[in-house]
């Protein structure tokens, strides 16, 4: 069973922006996708204590390397300024590249 | 003064106080909060009550009569909106986005100030119009589309700007720009439409006329009874989410602030004198002013974050939720009741007469 | 004709229309939801609404008399499985996995199906046995094991020929096979027995039979007179999710969209036929054809997943929540109540006569 | 015997047969459960409605009196919190931590064994001083405190030993010690005012008080008629929590178990004998003997994991949870009923007579 | 404080999934895991939506790099063709590796 | 784009611990944290059936290298006796390090 290097990308941004992500994986190509609620504390504030507009969301998305690029340009060029958001990228090991 | 003592017995509702009992909760930084599915089911609920309600209403009293109340409405929310916009902007020196958002807030509408009001009345013994729920749900979108409307107006004409002066080489930017502009706002267009709230609202207001008292029975105890409990344990997580921000009230400034109480007052009182003057019953004035004093905390989040992204919620949730929804169901209510039964039993003939004597 | 009548009044009760409300939102693609705390809480408190009540009949009137219907429901969903299958893989053409794991979804029963025949029935003043809530029960799994056995049987049968066909050199794959089956069976038998909703109900039907009415008195409002409006919220979220699967129906194809209505309906008129037979009352009659008329949508997934992984779960969800459920609750029931009143007007001994009579 | 009758009907009510039935599911290994927001929403709903409940009679009945059975029932509390670290470690040879931990566990109070006592004073038709729920309100932290109070006391004087032993050149560890179980304390304190449970019973005390019978009609449907229904429904979900654990209870040890069964009976009785003789009412006196009787299962975990981390949880939730709990609900309640009418016929004045000539 | 080189399994499946999982990894010997509710898109279509069992669910498992191979081996083999499930390991760092 | 290394540090543990945690990132002035509720089982034992308070949590915190050493010791140090927990780190690569 040999695992192929692909790159997990992980958004968690505050619940109104997952949208504005998804229409971004969308633009590039990029259907899979797993999202759950999550709460935080960052630079702007605590989140996740009120009505659920103010929750985070964590986005993870497994791609090749190909496109990682375009789409972390893509979310920091229209998200960074007017959302809390933070992202990082991480390595993981998969069987199926045909998958993504 | 009479609407002193209305604004003591309002205060002594188990809906008044469990809302200060939620804040106080909050500011001892108690772990208490309502389970999160339990909160977002409450406003649906209250709305297909409000809704259903509303529906059996028009059935027995027809609605024909809602049109020009509905439009009167309409017009008072846009005027009201644009009027917040120039308040924010020239006075209150905000910034662009941050002026249409509140702009668009205040001149939006409350799903839960509406129940609140409800349930005023229900203890005041007074009855409202039934089609109110209808011009709630159709006042819902109004202000938002027109702040959107304008907000996007402004980026592009200041897009346009830029361009020109960069001598117009490329104009494919400035038409990407008012492109933008255009699915922002059909968007902003279906999601306001689409939203949960004016769905349930406007489906259960269907639905109410559709089955009238008859067929209401079997759910009356859920969406009748219920109700006025069901407020009270919305308004406990309402008050630790107001609570939760009374410590961003001192970044809102003293303007907002000022603002977040004059203006519903303002809003709030031509509403009850114009809806007087449309013959309304008194019920009925005192929701048709509650609607225009009302800011919008629930939907407003959910619509400016996609459409005005650069405006500040902090703003506008604080001060709609924080500041002036607690002074409407607390302190305007009661007023407004107080004003509406003065003009009332003066004869809405002799109204603005009335007024202007009174002012003057 | 009167059924058209009873369809319209029925289509005209605040269950169905907020469930055609519910199926409305989803296809204008709505945010509005039910929050799944609450959708996952309604089946457990509709069911433990539903055993209550079914027990506390129960002790008023006896048991005894429901041992016939039982066994003859219970083969009669035996018998109605298999020909699902039958049908569904010889004309449907169905591969194996897909015709057990769609022949048990359409013998087996649903719970929210039995809850709008029971709100149904309380609309038209009509009664029914108590112990059909015990025959909901019991003829929850039935229809799963036999379709699972079955199953089961033709894969260890499937291997065998394999095998013999590569020389028997090696059987212990085989007692393999045949130890999964085994294995799978019993826990299925366990999941399915020690699954929420059975438990639930029969729990309550234990429980009502032993506090009778008046141990009922001091939760009567919540799991009685709340039970209508409790249907009202499921069935908007019921609705919702019909709503979005819609699309889906497209992939389901013509020959299971015509089985999804067909079927169901001729094993529910045979129900009333039988249950009017068994001396049944017309409430009763009515609720026993519903019973094999529905189709199982909430606990099928989670014990055919298991059971019968390689089936396509988009094709029995979709079609007993998409087509199944909608057609029985807005269609078929006031269809078996026109028959039943028919039936039972005429009374009970010249039934066959009756019907031989009217179809020949 | 008349308790045996009184337990029989008293198991025979759906509050004690859904908790029955719980364990069962629980124990078949049943995927029923109660979703979580409804089971964290419920206990706030049941206390609030206690907490109503307990103000309005106040405002009817004042509260002068109840400041003796307040007193008494802390320095009971405090007594027995003393009496049971005496036994679990002289006796049980507990360690230190657990010996306190369980000991404050047994002298706190369990808000839902109150609920149920209510409930159970409402079907036997006997009321019950209003004044009780505020004594619940002011019982939760007494125990929880004193045990953290003596087990951080316990811990500074084994540091200060530790120190000593060492030749004394560093006490800054030994002040860092004591500062550290100040901060602790303060923190525990801060942490039990503030928690869920007393704010939102002292907060609905209050609200009950202020608005009374009159303001309470609205909300009479919510926070009174479905009282019992919800907590049917809760128990369904105590039971299946208690049923989990019941394979803990081998782990929890003879010792343990008996001292589950025997400590609240002790506890409950003097309880009630010493209501009798402070003049409380039949339902008051059992009341009161409950609250002594009953452990903490729900504040305890939250508190005690926090100020003892040392202690092990498993104990104290397993033997208040699996054994006192239904041990207080089933049998416990119906014996403290039977003593409390006995003594009560006999009048409270010749009591002490009457048990010590009972007893001799 | 030393960091031991262990691998982390991640495995987002549809919810009815997760006991077939638990049980390799049983079976396997591995008791630890963690496991939370999630929404997501993939080839099987978007996921969570609508009743309880469509949604997917995170396992997440830490364990030392000898058995990952089998586990990962079992998993693809037994639920790769019939369940909606997506895998990927990636490298961790842990602190007591006698846990895993 | 280029993405600079940071260190994710992931605690999994029982649900009352959260607060010790997030009082301990608090003293190394990290204010940045993501947190969820989940299930799990390991030596204490099955977590998440019955009483929230008996749920796990996941905190995840991302942190420059020079912080984690002393942020993990304080934590084994402090928790690891009393408290069900896991504890791993792993590399992820970040735009805005600033932010951390
Ligand atoms: N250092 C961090 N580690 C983990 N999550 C973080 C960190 N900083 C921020 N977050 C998450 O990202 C969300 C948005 O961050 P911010 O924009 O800084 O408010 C926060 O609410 C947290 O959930
Ligand atoms: N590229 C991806 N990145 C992250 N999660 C994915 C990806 N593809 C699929 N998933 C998750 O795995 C689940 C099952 O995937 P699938 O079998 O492709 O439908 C989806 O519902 C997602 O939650
Ligand atoms: N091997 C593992 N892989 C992933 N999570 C684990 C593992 N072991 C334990 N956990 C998680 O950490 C929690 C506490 O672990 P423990 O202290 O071993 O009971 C468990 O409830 C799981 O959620
Ligand atoms: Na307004
Ligand atoms: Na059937
Ligand atoms: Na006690």
């Amino acid at each position: 069973m040999k695992l192929y290097n692909v790159k997990l990308l992980t958004v968690t941004c505050e619940i109104l922006a997952q949208k504005n992500i998804i229409e971004i994986l969308n633009k590039h190509e990029i259907t899979g996708y797993t999202t759950y609620e999550v709460d935080g504390n960052g630079e702007r504030g605590l989140r996740g204590q009120g009505f659920k507009n103010e929750k985070n969301v964590k986005v993870e998305v497994i791609m090749r390397e190909e496109k990682l690029q375009n789409v972390v340009e893509e979310i920091s060029r229209t998200l960074f300024a007017n959302f809390a958001l933070v992202l990082y990228v991480s390595d993981v090991g998969v069987l199926r590249t045909e998958k993504f | 003064m009479d609407f002193l003592q209305l604004i003591q017995s309002n205060l002594l509702t188990p809906i008044i106080l469990f809302f200060l009992f939620g804040i106080i909760a909050a500011r001892i930084k108690s772990d208490l909060k309502i389970p999160e599915a339990i909160s977002e089911f409450l406003p649906i609920y209250l709305l297909a009550a409000i809704g259903l309600h509303g529906g059996i209403e028009m059935r027995n009293t027809g609605f024909e009569n809602m049109v020009i109340p509905m439009f009167v409405a309409i017009a008072l929310s846009l005027l009201f909106t644009l009027n917040h916009y120039q308040i924010l902007r020239r006075l209150g020196k905000f910034n662009l986005f941050d002026s249409y958002a509140l702009a668009s807030t205040y001149g939006a509408v409350g799903a839960v100030t509406f129940s609140v009001g409800l349930s005023f009345l229900k203890n005041q013994g007074v009855s409202s119009e039934g089609y109110l729920a209808a011009i709630l749900a159709i006042l819902e979108p109004v202000s938002f589309i027109l702040a959107i409307f304008l907000t996007n107006m402004a980026v592009s004409k200041q897009i346009r700007a830029k361009k020109q002066s960069f001598t117009n080489d490329d104009t494919s930017d400035l038409d990407m720009g008012i492109q933008e502009t255009k699915t922002k706002l059909s968007q902003v267009l279906h999601e306001s439409v689409t939203g949960k709230a004016i769905v349930i609202l406007l489906g259960s207001i269907i639905i109410g006329y559709i089955i009238g008292e008859e067929g209401f029975s079997s759910i009356k105890i859920v969406f009748d009874e219920m109700f006025t409990g069901a407020i009270v344990i919305f308004m406990i997580e309402m008050g630790i989410i107001a609570g939760q921000r009374l410590d961003d009230i001192k970044k809102v400034g003293i303007f907002l602030t000022a603002f977040a109480i004059i203006m519903p007052t303002f809003n709030g009182i031509i509403g009850v004198l114009v809806a007087t003057g449309l013959g309304l019953s008194l019920g009925g004035t005192v929701m048709f002013g509650l609607l225009l004093a009302s800011a919008s905390f629930i939907a407003a989040p959910a619509v400016l974050r996609h459409a005005i992204p650069q405006a500040k919620p902090s703003l506008y949730i604080t001060s709609a939720l924080g500041i002036t929804f607690p002074y409407n169901i607390i302190v305007l209510l009661p007023i407004m009741f107080a004003v509406a039964s003065l003009v009332h039993t003066e004869g809405s003939i002799d109204l603005f007469n009335y007024i202007t004597k009174d002012w003057s």
